[in-house]
C-alpha cells in the first residue's frame, strides 16, 4: 500500500456517459492508488467496460474529469491515454487477426515512417519484455492462428511495449486456464512490484479476493461501493453487485445416469487448413448426467461440439444419438441433427448463436425455423413466434422484456439467456453447451447453472464444454480433459484443481510422449 | 517466327496498352478497399480525371498540367466519397453510384459550357499529350532474336504513363507492406477498432487511403484522354471502372495479383480484337459478337476454375461506428 | 443500415429527413442550373409540373417508376441474402428476349390476357436463367458474384446484338429490332382508370404491368419478412455463420434467391416491350438495371421504400425530359447530374442532417435498457 | 408560309461527331441563313424519342425532323395522329402521305473513299472500323471494300467496336482496333463509329498512317493526315426539309440521296489536297461519274443483306 501523501495514480471525478437511451455511467467517482491492483466488479452491462474505455480514450465522457498522478488530463483519444501512460487489454480483443504478433504490437508505435528499422527494435524490445515477465510468444505467428490465451498475451505485450504505467485488464481471465490465470496474476504481481498500477475487471470474485488490494463495485451504471479487499468477502461483493443475496455454489444432488444417449466413436475432425483439431475421440454421455469437457481454449473442444452438432463434417468416426448414427447417409447437417433430438448452445453467441441485427423473437426460432409450430404453410406464424418468445422471456427473466427489441441491444448475460432459453426449452434428449457463462455475471451464472442442473434431473444428457474449471467442477458429474485434440484424462468429479490443471496443460500427454 | 512477329508481338503490345487504365484504376480501388471503404465510383473518378486532363491540357498546352489537373480533380472526388462514407457514415455503394452519375453528367455539362462541342474537348496537338517514347538501345537490341522484337515492339514505344503504371504496382506493394502507412492501412481495413485503440485516427487514415486512390484515378483518366486519345469524349471510360473493380476482386486485393489480373483482362481483350473477322480453323467465320463476348466468358471460366474464394477486407463496406 | 445516434419520431425519420435531403439536392442542382444560365425556379417548375402536373406527365412518371420498381426489387432481394447483384441490366435484356419470343409466337392468335401472363412467365424465367450461372458459381465455387454479374451484363449485350442483327431482325429493315407486336401482345394502358379522376393519361405508356410491379413489391415483402425462406435469406445475409449453425443450406438458398432476383429484373421487360415499344430492339434496358441499385439502396431494400424511390426516379426521368424539352440549354446531361445529386444527398448523405434533427426532436428520458 | 422547325436526335446525342451532329449543323445553318429559330431534343431512351416527336407535333411544330432509324415506328405512329404535320425521317423509311423518308446511299460514298484508299495504300491492305455490328454500318463497310477492291487493295480488315452504347464513345478501343489493323499491315483506315472514330483517326495519325473520316468532313481534324472523308449530307437533308416546307414545296415519299443527288460525296479540300495525286483524283471522279451514269453499280448491302466482297 502506498502512503497517502503520494497522489493516486488515477482519479475519476463525476464521469457520466450515455449511449443514446442507455445511461451507461452515472457520474462515477473513483480513485486508484499508485502501485496497487484495483478490482472492479459488476453485472453485465453495469458499465465497467464503458468506464475503462473512457479512461483509455476510446469513448469520450459526456461529463467529468480524469486526473492522472494528481494532474487533470484531457484524454481526447487513445493516443492521449497512451501518452499518459495508460494501457488497456480490451474485453473484446482489439487485434488484427491476419497480422503477425509483431505487426500487432507495432501498430501505432512503428517508430518511423518505414517499417524496417522499427521492426528490428520491436523484436528486441519484445524479447526483453518476454524475458522480464516470461511472456514468451513467437513474434511471427499469425494472430488468428493463436489460441485465445496467447492472443490475450499479445494484447498485454502491446500495452507493455508502449511503456504503460497504468494497465487496465477487462475480463482477462475469461479465456484462461487456471494455470494461465495464475501465471497472469504472477505477472500482475511483478508489475505492481515495479510500481505499475493495475485495474482488473472480472466477474470472478475468487480472483478479486486473491489478487487485488482494493475493489470497487458497479451496478447499473453507478459506483455503489469501494472496499479494501482484505476487509470484504465474496458474499458481500456479490450482494453489492446484484442487490440481493446470491448462492455462489451450485446446489445439485447426485446424478442418476440412465442409458447411453450420445455416443461418440473415434471422431476425427480437420479444420479448413487440414490441421487435425479432434483426433480419434471417443466417449459416451448417459441420460441424466452432465459430462464436462475441460481444456484450454483451442484444444479442439469447439470443433468437437461443431462436429457433433453437424456444422463441421468429421473426417472419420461415428456419432450416435439413441443408437442412431448421425449422417449415416453421408449427409450430416445441423437441421437433421436437431431433428434427432439434439440441441446446441454454441460457444460464441455473437458469431454463431445469434443474429444480432434480428429482433429477439426472430432469434428465438433460429435453427427451428422449420418447426411446423412456427409456420403456416410456407409462411411464418408471427403471432405464434412472438407469443413463444414472450413466454421464454418471462420464464428466463430476460431483460428488457421486449421481444421486438434488436438483439444487439441486450447485454451479454441476457443474450446468453436468449440462446439458452431457445435450446433448453426444446426439451432435447441431448444438450451440447459451450461456455454457457462466459462473460456472464454471477447473477445470471447462478440462474443458468440452476437450469442446466434441472435439465439433467429431468433425465437429459448434457455435454458441457467450458474453460472455467470452477464451472466444470461444480456442474459436471464426469470430467473429460481435452488437450491437443485428444482426451488426455478422466479425473473424478472431485479431483482437485492442480491435478486437472496439469492435464489441461498437457503434462500427462507430454509424459506419455517421453 | 512469322506468327511471332505479326501476331504475338502486336497482341502483347496491345495487351499492355489495354491493361494500363485497368492497372491504375484497380490499384486506386485497392487503396480504398484495403482501408475498408468500397469504391464503385472508380468509373466516375476515371471520367472526371480524363475530362480534367484534356481540359487543362487544352488550355495550357501542357500534358503535365493535364496530369496535375486530373489528379487534383480525382482526389476531390475521392474526398467527396470520403465525406459521404467516412464522415457521414453513408452507404459506400450509394455514394459510388452517385459519383458515377455526377461524373457522366457534369463532365459533359462543363465541357459543353466551356468548349461548346457537346462535352468534347478540343483536339490536342501532340505537344499537349503523352506521346510514345522509345527506350534506349532499341536499334542495337532489335536484331537479337525473340528478346529483340519483344524489347523493341512490346517493351519500348509506349507513352510515359504505361511505364508509370508498371512502376505503380511495386510501389503500391512497397507502400502497403514496407511502410508505417501501409501497415495501418491494412489494419484499418481488417479491424478499425485495433487502429483506433492504438491511438491512430481511423477517419483520417481512410481519407488518406482514398486520396491515394484519387491520385491513381487521375493517372487512369489522363491516360484515356491525353495519352491514348487526344481529347475527352463523353462516357469515354466505357465501363473500364467496373472491369477494374472485377480485376481487383479477381486479384484478391493484392497489388501484384492486380498486375496479373489486369494484364490477363488486357490479353483477353487484345486477343479478341485480333481474332475479329478472322476465319478460325474448324469453326470458320465466328460472329463478331461472340468474339467480343469472349473476354468476359473466359473471365468467368477462369474465376470459377482457378481462382478460389476471394475474401474481402473484413471491415470493408461498414462505416466505423463506435457507439451504436 | 441502422441510423446512428438517438431515436427520432418515425415521421421525422421517414418523412422530414428525406424531404430535407431532397430539398438540398435540388438546391445544389439549382446552382448548376444557374451556372449554365437558366432559372432554377423555372427549371423546378417544369420538372415538377412536367412529371406530376398533367395526367400524361403522371402517366409517364409511373411508367418509368414501374420499370425501376422491378429492378429495385431485384437488387433488394439479393441484398437481403448478402449478395450484390450488379447484373440487373443483363437480366432485363435477356428477360426481354423471353417476353419477345412469347409475344411473337402468340400476338396474332391470342388476346393480350393470354399472352401477357405467359410473356411475364417467360421474362421471369429468362431473367432468372441469366442469373443462374453467377448464382451457382457463388454458391458452389465462391466466385465473387459482383464480377460474374458484371461479366454477364457484357455477355448479354453481345448475345442480344447478335440475335437482333442476325436472327430476329426483319429482312430489309435498318434497325436491329423484331417486327412490331400486334394487338394480341400489347398491354392495355391505364387511361381508363384515371379518366374518372379527370386525369387524361394521353399517350402515356403506363400499363397494367404497373400493378404487377406493385404486386411484386407486396410479394417480395411477404417473401422476405413473412416466409420461412425469407427468414433463411435474411439470416444468411446478416450472419452466414449463424445460418450454418441453424442448418440453413447456403448454396441452395443463394441460388434460389438469385433466381428470384434475376426473374424480377426480367419482368421489367414486360413493361417496356409489351407496354410501350411493342417490339424488342437493342439497348432497350437503357440503364434501368443500374438505376435499380440506387433505387434499392435508397429504399433501404424495403418494398415500400423501393416504390417511393422508384417514383422519385420516375419523376426525375419524366420531369427531366420535360425540363430538357422546354429549356433548350438544359441538356440531358443536366438531368443525369441532377439524378446523381439526388442519389448523393438523399442516399449517401442521408444522415447528414440527422444529428441536428435529433437535437430538435430527441425524446427525452427514453426507457434505459436495464442490464440483467 | 410560316414554319416552326423541330429536330429530334438519335439516342447517340447531338454531338456524336457523326450524323446527329451533321443534322444539328444543318438546322444551325438554316437558322443563320433565315433567322428562323428551331427547337431540338436529345432523347435518353426510346420512350422519350417517341414522346418528343409527338410533343413537337402537338405543340404545333412543323416540320418535325427525326434523325436515326430508331424513330421509324415512332414516326409511323405519330404521323398518323398528326396528318397535318410534316415529318422527315432520316436513315429509314416510313410510307405515309405526310412523311418524307431520307435515306442515303452510304454505299456509293463509301465506294469512292474505298477506291481512294485502295489507290493510296502502299501495302494494298486497308481497314474499316465500325461502331456496332448493325445493318447501317455493314452498309458502309460493304461499299468501302468494294471500292477498295476496285482500287487494287488485296486485303480488308473490318472490325466492330462493341455491343453496347459505349461502342460509339470509345476512342481508346477504336484506337486499339486501328492499331491491330496497322500491325497487320493496313495503312489506310476508314472509321464509321461516331466519336469512337476520333480514336481511330488519332491512332492512324500517331502511327504515320492515313485515316478516313465519316459523315461530316473531318479532314480538318489532322490536316495532311486524313486521306478524305465520306460526307453524308444529313445537314442538307435537314436544311432542305425546312426550306421546302417554308417554300411550300414539301414533298412526302422516299428520297434516296446518292452521289447523283449529292447526298453523299468524298471530301477534297486544302487539308487533304496534298495527299491526293491528280491521277487518284481523276480515278475517283471517274468512278463517281460512272456510278451516277449507272455504268458502275455499287452493291447495296441492304438490298439482300449480303456483301459480295469480304
Ligand atoms: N458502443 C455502445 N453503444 C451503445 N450502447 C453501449 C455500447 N457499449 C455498451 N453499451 C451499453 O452500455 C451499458 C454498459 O455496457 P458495458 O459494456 O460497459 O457493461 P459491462 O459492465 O462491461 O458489461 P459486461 O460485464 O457484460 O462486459 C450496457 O447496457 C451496454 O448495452
Ligand atoms: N457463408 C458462406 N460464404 C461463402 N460460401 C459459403 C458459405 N457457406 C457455404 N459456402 C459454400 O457454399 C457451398 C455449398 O454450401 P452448402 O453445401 O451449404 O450448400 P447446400 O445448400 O447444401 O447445397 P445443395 O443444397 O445444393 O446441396 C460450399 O462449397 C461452401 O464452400
Ligand atoms: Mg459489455
Ligand atoms: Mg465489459
Amino acid at each position: 500500500m502506498t502512503s497517502p501523501t503520494t497522489p493516486p495514480a488515477i482519479e475519476l471525478v463525476g464521469i457520466d456517459k450515455r449511449f443514446g437511451a442507455v445511461h451507461a455511467n452515472k457520474s462515477i467517482d473513483l480513485s486508484i492508488a499508485r502501485g496497487t491492483i484495483h478490482g472492479i466488479v459488476g453485472e453485465n452491462g453495469a458499465g465497467k467496460s464503458t468506464l475503462m474505455s473512457i479512461l483509455y480514450g476510446f469513448y469520450q465522457a459526456d461529463a467529468g474529469e480524469i486526473r492522472v498522478g494528481g494532474a487533470p488530463v484531457a484524454i481526447t483519444d487513445s493516443q492521449a491515454a497512451i501518452r499518459a501512460g495508460i494501457g488497456m487489454v480490451h474485453q473484446h480483443f482489439m487485434l488484427v487477426e491476419n497480422f503477425t504478433v509483431l505487426e500487432n504490437v507495432m501498430l501505432g508505435a512503428e517508430g518511423g515512417v518505414l517499417l524496417r528499422r522499427g521492426t528490428a527494435a520491436a523484436r528486441a524490445e519484445l524479447k526483453r519484455i518476454e524475458r522480464e515477465y516470461g511472456l514468451d510468444i513467437d513474434p511471427d505467428a499469425v494472430v488468428e492462428e493463436l489460441p485465445v490465451g496467447l492472443q490475450q498475451r499479445v494484447e498485454i505485450l502491446k500495452a507493455l511495449y508502449r511503456g504503460a504505467e497504468i494497465l487496465i485488464l477487462d475480463e482477462p481471465t475469461g479465456v484462461l486456464t487456471p494455470a494461465e490465470a495464475d501465471h497472469l496474476f504472477k505477472i500482475l504481481g511483478q508489475l505492481r512490484a515495479q510500481g505499475k498500477t493495475i485495474v482488473l475487471i472480472t466477474h470472478k470474485l475468487r480472483e478479486i479476493l486473491a489478487v487485488t488490494d482494493n475493489v470497487s463495485v458497479m451496478r447499473r451504471g453507478e459506483m455503489v461501493a469501494t472496499r479494501k479487499t482484505a476487509e470484504t468477502s465474496a458474499e458481500e461483493l456479490a450482494e453489492l453487485m446484484v442487490g440481493r443475496r446470491v448462492l455462489l455454489h451450485v446446489e445439485k444432488g447426485p446424478a442418476h445416469p440412465g442409458p447411453v444417449v450420445l455416443s461418440v466413436e473415434k471422431l476425427t475432425v480437420r479444420d479448413a487448413r487440414g490441421v487435425t483439431m479432434v483426433d480419434g475421440v471417443s466417449f459416451d454421455v448417459r441420460a441424466g448426467e452432465i459430462v464436462g469437457i475441460a481444456g484450454v481454449a483451442g484444444n479442439g473442444q469447439s470443433e468437437l461440439l461443431e462436429a457433433i452438432a453437424g456444422i463441421r463434417r468429421p473426417s472419420a468416426g461415428t456419432i450416435r444419438v439413441n443408437g442412431e448414427a448421425l449422417g449415416a447417409d453421408g449427409r450430416l447437417d445441423p437441421a437433421r441433427v436437431r431433428a434427432s433430438g439434439l440441441a446446441h448452445v454454441p460457444e460464441d453467441r455473437h458469431h454463431m448463436g445469434l443474429v444480432l441485427s434480428f429482433e429477439e423473437n426472430e432469434n428465438a426460432i433460429l435453427g427451428y425455423q422449420t418447426d411446423p409450430k412456427y409456420l403456416k404453410g410456407p409462411l411464418l406464424d408471427i403471432d405464434a413466434i412472438r407469443a413463444d418468445a414472450r413466454a421464454k422471456i418471462e420464464r428466463y427473466d430476460i431483460r428488457p422484456p421486449d421481444c421486438r427489441l434488436r438483439t444487439a441491444n441486450f447485454s451479454g448475460g441476457n443474450q446468453q439467456k436468449i440462446v439458452l432459453s431457445r435450446e433448453i426449452e426444446r426439451d432435447p434428449a441431448v444438450l451440447l453447451v459451450g461456455q454457457p457463462t462466459r462473460g456472464v455475471d454471477i447473477g445470471a451464472i447462478e440462474f443458468i447453472h440452476k437450469r442446466l442442473v434441472a435439465l439433467r434431473d429431468a433425465g437429459k444428457a448434457i455435454l458441457l464444454v467450458s474453460v472455467e474449471l470452477d464451472e466444470i467442477r461444480s456442474l459436471a458429474d464426469r470430467i473429460l480433459v481435452m488437450f491437443a485434440g485428444r482426451i488426455v484424462g478422466t479425473p473424478p468429479a472431485d479431483a482437485d484443481e492442480q491435478e486437472i490443471g496439469l492435464m489441461m496443460a498437457g503434462i500427462e500427454a507430454r509424459e506419455a510422449a517421453e | 517466327m512469322d506468327l511471332f512477329d505479326t501476331l504475338l508481338i502486336p497482341v502483347l503490345a496491345s495487351t499492355l496498352r489495354l491493361s494500363v487504365p485497368l492497372i491504375f484504376t484497380a490499384l486506386a480501388g485497392l487503396y480504398a478497399e484495403r482501408s475498408g471503404v468500397f469504391d464503385i465510383g472508380l468509373e466516375g473518378k476515371m471520367l472526371f480525371g480524363a475530362f480534367a486532363a484534356a481540359t487543362a491540357a487544352a488550355y495550357t498546352g501542357s500534358a503535365w498540367a493535364g496530369l496535375g489537373a486530373a489528379i487534383l480533380t480525382s482526389v476531390l472526388i475521392s474526398l467527396l466519397h470520403g465525406f459521404a462514407s467516412i464522415t457521414q457514415r453513408g452507404n459506400q455503394i450509394i455514394s459510388g453510384v452517385a459519383i458515377n452519375f455526377i461524373a457522366s453528367g457534369l463532365t459533359v455539362l462543363l465541357g459543353n459550357a466551356w468548349f461548346g462541342q457537346g462535352g468534347r474537348t478540343p483536339q490536342l496537338p501532340n505537344t499537349a499529350r503523352f506521346t510514345e517514347i522509345t527506350l534506349p538501345f532499341v536499334d542495337q537490341i532489335r536484331p537479337i532474336p525473340v528478346i529483340g522484337p519483344i524489347y523493341a515492339s512490346v517493351i519500348s514505344g509506349h507513352n510515359l504513363l504505361v511505364y508509370l503504371a508498371l512502376l505503380a504496382v511495386p510501389f503500391t506493394w512497397w507502400v502497403l507492406f514496407r511502410t508505417r502507412f501501409g501497415l495501418r492501412l491494412r489494419a484499418v481495413g481488417e479491424n478499425p477498432g485495433a487502429v483506433d485503440t492504438a491511438g491512430v485516427s481511423v477517419a483520417w487514415l481512410r481519407y488518406r487511403a482514398l486520396i491515394c486512390g484519387g491520385i491513381l484515378g487521375g493517372f487512369a483518366g489522363t491516360y484515356l484522354s491525353i495519352a491514348q486519345s487526344a481529347a475527352f469524349i463523353r462516357e469515354m471510360s466505357a465501363g473500364k471502372g467496373y472491369i477494374a473493380l472485377a480485376a481487383l476482386v479477381f486479384a484478391k486485393w493484392k497489388p501484384v495479383n492486380v498486375l496479373g489480373a489486369c494484364l490477363l483482362f488486357g490479353l483477353l481483350d487484345a486477343v479478341s480484337i485480333q481474332m475479329q473477322g478472322k476465319r478460325l480453323p474448324v469453326i470458320g467465320e465466328v460472329p463478331v459478337q461472340f468474339i467480343q463476348a469472349l473476354p468476359y466468358v473466359l473471365t468467368v471460366i477462369l474465376l470459377a476454375g482457378f481462382i478460389g474464394k476471394a475474401i474481402p477486407p473484413k471491415a470493408g463496406g461498414v462505416p466505423y461506428v463506435k457507439e451504436r | 443500415m441502422s441510423a446512428p445516434f438517438g431515436q427520432l419520431p418515425r415521421w421525422v425519420d421517414y418523412g422530414l429527413l428525406p424531404f430535407i435531403n431532397l430539398v438540398v439536392a435540388f438546391l445544389v442542382s439549382g446552382l448548376v442550373v444557374l451556372f449554365i444560365g437558366a432559372s432554377p425556379l423555372e427549371a423546378i417548375n417544369y420538372m415538377v409540373t412536367g412529371a406530376l402536373g398533367s395526367g400524361e406527365g403522371l402517366g409517364f412518371t409511373l411508367y418509368y417508376a414501374t420499370s425501376f420498381i422491378f429492378t429495385g426489387l431485384s437488387v433488394a432481394v439479393a441484398f437481403h441474402c448478402g449478395l450484390f447483384n450488379i447484373g440487373g441490366e443483363g437480366q432485363v435484356y435477356v428477360g426481354g428476349l423471353g417476353v419477345a419470343l412469347v409475344a411473337l409466337a402468340l400476338d396474332r392468335i391470342m388476346p393480350w390476357y393470354v399472352t401477357a401472363p405467359l410473356a411475364a412467365a417467360a421474362g421471369f424465367a429468362f431473367g432468372a436463367a441469366w442469373a443462374l450461372v453467377p448464382a451457382w458459381l457463388q454458391a458452389k465455387r465462391g466466385s465473387h458474384i459482383v464480377i460474374t454479374t458484371i461479366m454477364f451484363n457484357f455477355i448479354a449485350a453481345s448475345l442480344m446484338v447478335y440475335l437482333l442483327v442476325n436472327v430476329m431482325k426483319q429482312p430489309g429493315s435498318m434497325s436491329p429490332q423484331t417486327r412490331l407486336f400486334e394487338s394480341g401482345a400489347l398491354l392495355p394502358r391505364l387511361g381508363f382508370l384515371f379518366s374518372p379522376l379527370g386525369l387524361d393519361l394521353g399517350t402515356a405508356p403506363l400499363n397494367v404491368s404497373f400493378f404487377l410491379a406493385l404486386a411484386s413489391g407486396f410479394l417480395v415483402w411477404v417473401l422476405v419478412w413473412r416466409t420461412r425462406f425469407g427468414y433463411e435469406i435474411r439470416t444468411i445475409g446478416a450472419n452466414p455463420t449463424a445460418a450454418a449453425y441453424a442448418g440453413i443450406r447456403y448454396g441452395r438458398t443463394v441460388v434460389i434467391t438469385m433466381l428470384i432476383s434475376g426473374g424480377l429484373a426480367g419482368l421489367m421487360a414486360l413493361n417496356v416491350l409489351l407496354g410501350d415499344h411493342g417490339k424488342l430492339q437493342i439497348e432497350f434496358p437503357s440503364g434501368a438495371g443500374f438505376v435499380g441499385i440506387a433505387v434499392a439502396l435508397m429504399g433501404r431494400s424495403h418494398p415500400v421504400g423501393i416504390v417511393l424511390a422508384a417514383i422519385l426516379f420516375g419523376i426525375l426521368y419524366q420531369g427531366g425530359a420535360e425540363l430538357a424539352f422546354w429549356v433548350p440549354n438544359i441538356t440531358r446531361e443536366m438531368i443525369v447530374l441532377i439524378q446523381g445529386l439526388v442519389i448523393l444527398f438523399a442516399g449517401a448523405l442521408e444522415y447528414m442532417f440527422r444529428p441536428a434533427l435529433v437535437r430538435l426532436f430527441a425524446p427525452r428520458g427514453a426507457a434505459v435498457l436495464r442490464p440483467a | 408560309q410560316d414554319i416552326k422547325p423541330a429536330l429530334v436526335y438519335g439516342t447517340g446525342g447531338k454531338f456524336d461527331k457523326s450524323f446527329n451532329e451533321a443534322g444539328y449543323n444543318g438546322a444551325e445553318k438554316y437558322k443563320t441563313d433565315t433567322g428562323i429559330a428551331y427547337r431540338d431534343f436529345e432523347p435518353q431512351n426510346d420512350t422519350q424519342g417517341e414522346q418528343a416527336i409527338r410533343k413537337f407535333a402537338s405543340e404545333g411544330f412543323n416540320p418535325v425532323v427525326a434523325l436515326s432509324f430508331a424513330w421509324t415506328d415512332a414516326v409511323a405512329k405519330v404521323s398518323k395522329e398528326f396528318p397535318e404535320t410534316k415529318f422527315v425521317l432520316v436513315d429509314s423509311v416510313v410510307d405515309a402521305p405526310n412523311v418524307r423518308s431520307v435515306v442515303f446511299k452510304e454505299d456509293e460514298g463509301s465506294y469512292l473513299v474505298g477506291l481512294l484508299a485502295g489507290l493510296k495504300s502502299e501495302t494494298k491492305k486497308v481497314g474499316f472500323v465500325g461502331g456496332m455490328d448493325i445493318p447501317l454500318i455493314r452498309k458502309f463497310g460493304c461499299g468501302y471494300v468494294q471500292g477498295a477492291k476496285a482500287g487494287g487493295a488485296t486485303q480488308f480488315f473490318q472490325n466492330m467496336t462493341g455491343t453496347t452504347g459505349a461502342a460509339w464513345n470509345d476512342p481508346v478501343r477504336g484506337g486499339e482496333l486501328a492499331k491491330s489493323q496497322i500491325d497487320q499491315g493496313a495503312d489506310v483506315i476508314y472509321a464509321a463509329a461516331g466519336a469512337t472514330g476520333l480514336g481511330v483517326l488519332q491512332t492512324a495519325v500517331d502511327n504515320g498512317k492515313l485515316g478516313i473520316g465519316v459523315d461530316s468532313n473531318q479532314n480538318y481534324l489532322h490536316p495532311g493526315k486524313i486521306l478524305t472523308s465520306m460526307v453524308k449530307k444529313v445537314d442538307v437533308a435537314v436544311y432542305n426539309a425546312y426550306a421546302d416546307a417554308k417554300a411550300g414545296q414539301f414533298t412526302a415519299g422516299v428520297q434516296a440521296l446518292g452521289l447523283k443527288e449529292g447526298g453523299v460525296d468524298w471530301a477534297l479540300d486544302d487539308n487533304n489536297g496534298p495527299l491526293v495525286t491528280p491521277e487518284m483524283k481523276a480515278a475517283v471522279e471517274k468512278a463517281k461519274a460512272d456510278i451516277i451514269a449507272g455504268t458502275v453499280t455499287v452493291h447495296d448491302y441492304m438490298s439482300d443483306e449480303t456483301c459480295p466482297v469480304e
